[in-house]
This record gives C-alpha cells, structure tokens and sequence, in this order.
C-alpha cells in the first residue's frame, strides 16, 4: 500500500489494478431496515449482483470494500456505523441505499433518526427509492465500478473532492450543494 | 461437584447430556466468565438486535438482549400524521408483511367510523394479506437455514419471492410497501388476468414447496441442529404474551383470525397447524405448514371474489374519527398485530399504540438462551422469527 | 364472557376494585386505584372465570389538559377469549404505578418502554432501564409537550389533505370523469363485468 | 522422473521441480476456487461471476487477488505482531509441502518419497497450529472461539484420517504414494476399503473445516473464525490455502483410493490427465456438500469422530489384516 497511494503509478499498472478492483468488490451489507431485503433480493438468483463480481460472502467488515447502508440508520446505531466503516480496509466505497440513508427518508420530523448517513460516513453513490428496486442498485454498482475503473488511487487518498453520483439522476454527476 | 449435576439436569437432551462437564467451582480453579456482543450488526440476527452474552467456556450462563437500534419513533409521528398519511408510515415497521400493517390501520378506522367497506374490497384485502404472510414465511425458511449454514435455501426461497412480488406488483405497484389499502376501502381495483395469474402462481408455490422439504425438513443434520432446541412450553410463551408461529408451535391453536374474525375469514375453512414440544424444529415446522394453509385460503377467495366498487361512494374529504378509544386485533404473519387507537374526534389521532408481535416474541429471549451453546443461539434466534424494526418500532 | 359480565365480576369480587368502568365498541375498560393495581392483577390472572393468562401490551396516554397520564394495561385471555383494559390515572410530574412484572413476566419490557417514553416510575421492576432510546436521550418523547424539531424547523410543505384516493392527480393517469375504468378484469370465474367507477370524484 | 533424462545438474532439477510445483498451487486453487463459484451458483438457480475476464467471468479470482494486493494491510493494535504475521505462512506451507509428494503420473512426480504418505498426514496436521496462532494473535474473541474450535475439530478428526491411510497403507504393502498406487493395477483401493475411502473424505473434510464441518469459520456464528482480522494479502493466503487444501486432499483421496493415473476403458488420454480427473471429481463432491447440508454443532462434531469414525477405522484395518492373509 505504501507505493500505490503516493506515487502516480504508470497507465497499465493503473489499469490492472483498477480492474482488480472494479470486478472483486466484496460487500459488507450493513442492513438495517426494509432496503436490507431489496438489498438481499439484488444478491439472490433473480437480480444476482455475483455476476457482476460483486461477492455479498464478507461477513466481517476486514475482508469487505464496499459498505452498502441499507435503511434506517438511527441515532443509536450511528457509532456501530462509524466503527464498521473504519474497520473496513483503505480502498473502500460506500452505497447508500435507499431515502431513509440519503436523508431520513419517511422518518424526516423523527426524533431518533439521523438524517442521512453522509453526516457519519463519505457516501459514492446514493440509490434513492423507499425502497429503491433491485435494478437500481445494480445501476449504482455499475456506475460505481465505471468510476473505478478509471480512477487513480492517488487523488482517491488525498479525499480529493469528487462528485457523489447519484442514481436514477441525471447522468452526469448532481450538483448536491444548489438543492 | 454440586455444580455438574445441576448443569446436566438443567437441559435433557441438550448438549454433553452423557458428558460429564466438570466445571470448577469458585476458589482454586474458577475460571473466569467471557462476555460476548453478538452485536448490533451480526451476520444473522435480521437487523440490529443485540445480544449481550455471559460465556462459560461455550455455554451461556445469561443473555440480555439490548433493542432500540431502529427505534425510529412512529407512535410519536402518527400523532403528527392524518389517518391517510399513517398508511404510507405503518407498513415500513414489519416490513416482511406490510400489507398486513396495513389492513390494520383501515380496519379500525372504519370500525371506529361505521364505514361500510364494500364487500369486493376487503376479499382482495385478505387474498394480499395472505399472500404477504406467505411472503413473509418464505423470507424465515430462506433465512434459517442460512443461519444453520445452509446457503441454498436462501436462493430458492428468494426465487418464489421474487414470483410473488411480481403478482403483488401488478396490483399495487410496490415490491415490498404496497401503500394499498384506504381507510374505506382500496386505491385500486386489480389489474385484468390478475386472478388467473394468482391461480397460477398458487400451483407453482405449492410445486416449490417441496424443495424445502426435501432440502431442510428432511435433512438429518437439521434435524440434529433444531430438535431439543430452544423448548419454550406454551404457559410460558403466554406469559410472555408470545403469539403467531412461536405460540402454535408450543401446542396453543391461538389464531385471531379463528378467535375474532376480521375481514371474511369467517367464510374461508384453514385450520391452525401446532407443534408438540414447542422447540426450533417445531417452530420452523409449523411455519412451513401455515404457507400451505395461506395457499388453502387463496384458493377459496378465488372463487369468491365478487364484481363491484372497491371504495364506498361518498368518501369524506378528510376522515375525522369519532372520540372514543378501542383495541383492534389483526394475525399478522409473526403474531398479533394489534393497533390502539385513542381519539378525541380530530383528524390526526391522539394517540395510536402498535402492538407488534416481534417485541412481545423477542422479550421472551432471556427465558430461552441461558443454559445452551454459542451455535444453538444461533439456532434459537433464528426461530424467533421476529423483524425488528416490528420490535422497536 | 361479556363485557358487562366482566365489570359486574370484577365489582362483586372487591367493590374497591373499580373505580370507574366504560365500555366502548364492545370492549371494557376498568379505571383501578393505585393501591388496588397487583391486588387486580394478580385477581385476573389467577380467578377461573376472567383467566387472563397472555398480557397483551401496555399503553400511555398523555391528557395534559387535566395534567394526568394514563397507563392501559391489556389483558386477554387464550382460554376465555375476552379482553380488558386496566387502565390507571396517574399525575403527569411524578406519578408512579406498582409493577406488575411479578403477576406477568410479558409486563417488564412494556412497562420499561412506557417509562422511558412518559416517564411513569413503575416501583418494584426489577430492572427499569432505558430499552428503545439511547442512554444520553433526556425528554420523554411520547408526551404532548416534546415537540418534533423538524417539523417546527420546517412545516410538511406536502398536501395538507390528501383527500380521497381517486382526486390526486397522478401524472399519466386517465382523468376518472371520463368513467373508463382502467382495471377491471375480476375473478375469472365469477362474472365477467367490468366494474364501473362509481366513485366519478368526490364532492 | 521425466525431467532427469534432459537435466543432470541438481540445482536445475531442483529449480524446474520447485517451479512446477508453485505453478500447480498457484493454478489449482484460482480453479478449484472458480469452479466453486460457478457450480454453487448453478445449483442455486443464478449465474455466478460472469463479468471479470469478459467470458463466464473465468478471471474472478485473479481479480481478487489483485484486490487483495492493493488492500491497506491492518495489523489490530492488541496483537502481539510477529504471530500474527507468521500464522498465514504456518498455514499454507503444509498444503505446498504436499503437493512436493503427490504423483500424477508414470514419472510425473516432484519426489518419490518411499515414506511419502506418512509425510503427507505429519505436514497436513501443521495447519492446526497456523490456525491457532491467529486465532490468539488477533486479539478478538470471535476469532478466539475460532480458533479453539478448530483446534479441538483438528485434533479429533486426525485419528481417523490416519487409521484409514494406514488400512491403505497395509493393503498395498508399501507407504509410498507411488507404490501405493502402482499396486492398484488390478483394482482400486475404493472397492475393498470403501469404509476406509468414506472415513478419510470426512475426515479430510473437518480437516480443512469444509461445510458441514466449518464450525471454525462458522460465519454466522462467528464471522470468519480466526480470520476475522486479517485484511489484504494475509487473507488472501488464507483463501488459497483453503482452496489448495481441497485439491491437496482430494489428490491424497485419488492416489490413495481411486487408483492415481490409472485409467478405466478408454486408454487414449494420457496418465496425469486421468488423476486431474479425478480429483476435480473429488473436489466437486466437496463442493456439493457445501450447496446441500447445514453445518454440525461441535459438540456433535466430536460425538461422531470419538463414537462413529475411529471404531470404524479399527475395524477396517482388522478387515484389511484378515483380508490380506486370507488372500495372500
């Protein structure tokens, strides 16, 4: 790890290893409420995110990279949340699922729900749906390994501002801030 | 060791029944007791229930399940809420069988009212409710052998979901919160060929339904892994104000749908299947049982759904439920899903308890763990069958 | 047995029992006094007749307007198949309600949950701890006077009266006036009609 | 050996020997690991990997071993270092070590060790210690229970693994694998020791904690028993050792029972291509046991080996002892 974040290595190398990593992306499904069924549903025969090399078998957030929030994150919760996600080795993306994790969702004047899982963990994607449809999280996975592929771990280490892409949006990156 | 004969008697048939487990008393050799977070996020406690354990060795000495990670308040927003826009909030709590949270909220405003629902509507609302509940128990069998380490039926039960949901799709346009039901009567009426597409469906869950037998029912090292396991007798589940599959399976036939018909169940014949000694097995069996009942009683609402409306002529513009307070019980897949529903003839109620089956289910857990091994927790847990965001609502 | 059976047992049993009973919708409810509270309970679980065996949950209802919270306990019984509301008037500050964990074991968590929501002391519970909210949650929710931040912050800028199914406009929608129904189609083999919409709009 | 006829330098042959050897246990593994994916994913009505590599996804798990590589390599802070470091090597060197002593063909061996299988069993119980070491050096307690688990399933399922070898052992005459499986000229081992081949699958298979024998890396029990820290390339070797530990068994199971190289009908194909064979079969059954059962409770784990295997194991070498005079 020491060479790869420091150095700007050369395109085929970059190549290589963003391919690794675009095609294994082992999930650590952090289901909480209704989105960890249609998290479960995109996992299972019909909408099989595996094929798309998306391994849903890490159990333990050390062998996971990306960490899909589905649902209701609450405030009790949130601190298990933050320690999961720093558990989870560096090169690592994070989906929020459904409106409940975008911004609290239905539960918006509740007094125990944090609004939105971005005040607690720096989110890549946000798939908006109560609860979204398998198909869109298959779409937020496929944008997300289209952005890895041509990234460089480089400026990803330096938490260089990047666009948050946003599902079902339009397809360029949404400019959250102007909302 | 005054110590070994008492561990020994405390579970026949459980675990090292023939061995002799010399456990060190106090003084010299006492080993010291490990506490354990099967934690807030855990692979298989269905959400964020936390169990926190006191191990001796292997065997738990004490078990306090710690709730609340998804308590998102929603007796305090139905306050803030009128009775249409309650709907759309009270699905999200069991979200395995939404439409069955549903069915209640309409019911007991209507009763409260004195609407008259037309007949059309409340069968289509019994053939979702029940086919929900069998959505519901397809998610358990899926989900406890997953537990148990047997990845297969997870896949197969998620297959004939995946069916079910299409159907369910057509009708009300949600997957998993359908947002079907109006205090009064339905959004919608169903689509055309949705009854010769549920006709098929039916056949095609019932030929299914023996892959799980063969791959669970009959699996010796099930068998090992649930009989003996997690015995809860049936005073004790009613103590503990237990209901659904947990109840049934320790031998007591309550359904509510039988003791106080609601909807038209009055005009459909199911019976209760119950289990004899109340242990995992019996649990994940009469869980199995109740689909094929669930199908017995779509079959029957097939032949006897009637054409007409499905909302009553002059609905009110907004519903304003006379004052008065009253308790209506409806037999959600996990138990009694029950709403009470305090009014003072405002649109907004003034105050509405659920009282939901999981948590009545999950406080009954400090009885059942204690005395039994790490992996047989795994194996009660997962015959709880309890959802939590029903516990902490 | 019936309601009124009910409340008539429950009055000859101990006249000091019942303060004050109603019955709404077909369902009893019976105001206890304080002091009388397990002495009730332990009669309604134990007496053949009322044989209340499963406590079903246990509800708070805050009246500020009469400073008095309200805590329903309810009863069912598997065997008899009846119900009952004991329910009990206590002071909104400091008010407190003898357990009734040691008469049903189901009572520890619903009356822990009712604590920490109203914020009713139930003396004698072995373990009266915080069970749904985190430790560092001051306030008790449910009570009239806590109020949601957010929707003071902000007000629900959606419908106010959502109004009955049919009027909302939904993009893509036939406008119902027109009387075609775009679902139809009921069972196959009962009658083929279509149904019409009588519901052309509301008034 | 084929190589000694070109090469007569030792160092060569030692070299082209090593590398052949690393080139099967990189291979065999990233295969074996692959098949697992997709016939899993097959018996469970979905695809499996089908992205990486373009076609049927055959480069999945070199995708993640590339992954693995580039992971950020934590080291828990309470773990005492050098053990924990060290655990993965202790594990998969054995499994390497075995493969040196598996003969795949007429002269397509690494070395014929005339004690070869007495080494194999000895190297293949090394793993228990790997597994312990990280088990306690990483500081946690799931991968503690982890560990002991492991250590206790190992120990008990040894015994048995051994007492069917050594029925192998007696019926061939020889303790070379070579040897053994040149005796299986007339008929394999599996006809008379079927007993013996049942009890070595499944001891071999609560050797290497495959399903319904994975109490130690239970996952969802105890997540991923004693690997429940390790990240990055430590885990990778685990995997790879989990993997290869299937092939290196399975081939132990062929030379032993299914007659090595020999073939059955069809003589065309030519000898190692006949044990490949045969350990894919091997493998596969390993891998359908895994699609169909739940896994055991350890008490039960023990119950079977100490009550059902090891008496069995006896009494298949007295068979094979009375078998061996009666008929020689």
């Amino acid at each position: 790890m020491g060479l790869v974040d420091k150095v700007d290595v050369p395109q085929p190398i970059k190549f290589v290893l963003n391919w690794g990593r675009k095609y294994s992306l082992w999930v650590m499904n952090f289901g909480l409420a209704c989105c960890a069924i249609e998290l479960i549903a995109a996992s299972t025969s019909r909408h099989d995110f595996i094929r798309l090399g998306v391994i849903p078998v890490a159990h333990g957030p050390r062998q996971a990279d990306l960490l899909v929030v589905a649902g209701t994150l609450t405030d009790k919760m949130a601190p298990a949340l933050k320690r999961v996600f720093e558990q989870i080795p560096e090169p690592k993306y994070v989906i929020s699922f459904g409106s409940c994790s975008n911004c609290g969702g239905p539960y918006w004047d509740s007094y125990s729900v944090t609004k939105g899982v971005d005040q607690i963990v720096p989110v890549d994607v946000y798939v908006p749906g109560c609860p979204p449809r398998p198909e869109a999280l298959l779409e937020g996975i496929l944008r997300l390994q289209q952005e890895i592929g041509n990234e460089s771990l480089k400026d990803r280490f330096e938490r260089a501002e990047r666009e948050p892409i946003v599902v079902g949006g339009s397809i360029g990156p949404v400019d959250l801030s102007s909302r | 060791m005054a110590m070994t004969e008492e561990r020994s008697a405390m579970f026949p048939g459980g675990p090292g029944e023939g061995m002799e487990i010399i456990v060190a008393g106090k003084g010299d050799l006492a080993t010291e007791e490990m506490v354990l977070n099967i934690g807030p996020q855990h692979p298989s406690t269905h959400g964020v229930l936390r169990v926190v354990i006191t191990l001796d060795g292997e065997l738990i000495t004490a078990a306090e399940p710690v709730i609340g990670y998804m308590h998102r308040g929603f007796e305090k927003l139905a306050e803030a809420r009128d009775y249409r826009q309650i709907i759309a909030l009270v699905n999200r709590h069991d979200w395995l069988s939404a439409f069955g949270n549903e069915v209640g909220v309409a019911l007991i405003v209507e009763k409260m009212l004195g609407l008259e629902v037309p007949p059309r509507a409340t069968w289509i609302r019994m053939l979702m409710a029940e086919w929900n509940r069998i959505l519901n128990h397809l998610m358990f069998l899926g989900s406890y052998g997953l537990e148990l380490g047997a990845m297969t039926p997870m896949f197969y039960a998620f297959r004939e979901r995946e069916e079910i949901q299409a159907l369910m799709e057509a009708a009300t346009g949600g997957r998993l919160h359908f947002t079907y039901c109006r205090p009064g009567g339905l959004k919608d009426d169903l689509p055309k060929g949705f009854l010769q597409h549920s006709q098929k469906l039916v056949k095609l869950t019932r030929h299914r339904l023996l892959d799980y037998a063969g791959l669970l029912l009959g699996n010796e090292i099930f068998k090992k892994r649930t009989v003996g396991v997690g015995v809860l007798p049936g005073d004790v589940a009613k103590d503990y104000g237990v209901t659904g599959p947990i109840l049934q399976a320790s031998g007591v036939a309550e359904d509510s749908r039988l003791t106080e018909p609601y909807l038209f169940y009055d005009q459909v014949e199911f019976d209760v299947p119950t289990g004899s000694n109340g242990d995992s097995f019996d649990r994940f069996h009469v869980l199995y049982q109740r689909i094929e009942q669930s199908l017995r009683i779509i079959e029957q609402i097939h032949d006897k759904i009637p054409a007409g409306p499905i909302i009553p002529g002059k609905m009110p513009k907004t519903i304003k439920v006379p004052e008065g307070n009253y308790y209506l019980r409806t037999e959600n897949s996990l138990g009694e899903c029950g709403y009470y529903l305090v009014s003072t003839g405002d649109k907004r109620p003034w105050r509405m308890k659920m009282r939901t089956p999981s948590f009545n289910n999950v406080s009954m857990i400090p009885y059942l763990l204690p005395g039994i091994l790490v992996p047989d927790l795994i194996a009660v847990l997962g015959s709880v069958f309890f959802v939590v965001g029903d516990v902490d609502r | 047995m019936t309601p009124e059976e009910l409340v008539a047992h429950l009055q000859e049993v101990d006249a000091s029992f019942v303060e004050r009973s109603d019955i709404q919708f077909g369902q009893a409810s019976v105001w206890i006094p304080r002091d009388k509270w397990v002495a009730a309970g332990t009669h309604l679980k134990e007496c053949g007749r009322c044989k209340f065996d499963m406590f079903n949950f246990m509800a708070g209802v805050d009246w500020p307007d009469d400073n008095q919270i309200e805590v329903v306990a309810h009863l069912y019984s598997v065997r008899r198949q009846h119900h009952l509301n004991m329910k009990i008037r206590v002071a909104r500050d400091d008010g407190s309600v003898p357990t009734l964990s040691s008469v049903w074991r189901g009572a520890n968590w619903h009356e822990r949950e009712t604590w920490e929501l109203y914020g009713v002391v139930f003396e004698g519970h072995p373990h009266l701890v915080k069970l749904l909210l985190p430790e560092a949650f001051e306030g008790f929710p449910l009570r009239k006077d806590f109020l949601l931040m957010t929707r003071e912050a902000k007000e629900w800028e959606g419908r106010e009266e959502p109004g009955p199914p049919d009027s909302s406009p939904r993009p893509g929608r036939v406008p119902q006036s027109s009387g075609v129904s775009h679902a139809g189609g009921s069972g196959g083999s009962s009658a083929e009609a279509v149904a019409p919409r009588e519901n052309e709009g509301a008034p | 050996m084929i190589l000694e006829r070109y090469f007569s330098n030792v160092w060569a042959l030692f070299g082209l020997k090593l590398g052949a050897v690393l080139i099967f246990f990189l291979t065999a593994p990233l295969v074996i690991g692959y098949v697992e994916h997709k016939v899993l994913a097959h018996m469970q009505a979905r695809l499996g990997p089908m992205e990486a590599g373009r076609f049927h996804g055959w480069a999945q798990l070199i995708a993640d071993g590339v992954k693995f590589i580039q992971k950020e390599d934590i080291t828990p802070s309470a773990a005492d270092k050098w053990v924990f470091v060290m655990a993965p090597i202790l594990v998969i060197v054995p499994v390497i070590l075995i493969f040196v002593v598996i003969p795949f063909g007429p002269g397509y061996w690494a070395v014929n060790l005339d004690l070869g299988l007495f080494f194999a069993l000895a190297i293949s119980a090394i793993g228990v210690i790997g597994m312990l070491m990280a088990g306690w050096a990483s500081a946690n307690k799931f991968s503690l229970i982890g560990a002991i688990r492991g250590a206790a399933q190992l120990i008990a399922y040894e015994l048995p693994l051994v007492l069917a070898a050594a029925a192998v052992a007696m019926q061939a005459g020889t303790l070379s694998l070579v040897g053994i499986v040149e005796a299986q000229t007339s008929y394999w081992y599996v006809l008379p020791q079927f007993v013996g081949f049942g009890i070595f699958v499944t001891a071999s298979l609560a050797e290497l904690s495959r399903p319904p024998f994975d109490m130690p890396i239970a996952d969802s029990e105890i997540i991923f028993g004693h690997m429940t820290e390790y990240t990055g390339i430590k885990f990778g070797l685990f995997l790879l050792s989990e993997y290869a530990g299937i092939v290196a068994l399975s081939g132990l199971a062929t030379v032993m029972y299914l007659g090595g190289w020999h073939s059955i009908l069809i003589p065309g194909i030519p000898a190692p291509l006949w044990t490949l064979a045969k350990i894919g079969a091997i493998s596969f059954l390993v891998i359908w046991l895994r699609a169909t059962y739940p896994r055991l409770r350890e008490d039960q784990l023990q119950k079977m080996a100490w009550k059902y295997l090891i008496p069995f194991a006896l009494i298949n070498i007295l068979l094979t002892g009375v078998f061996k005079v009666v008929f020689k």
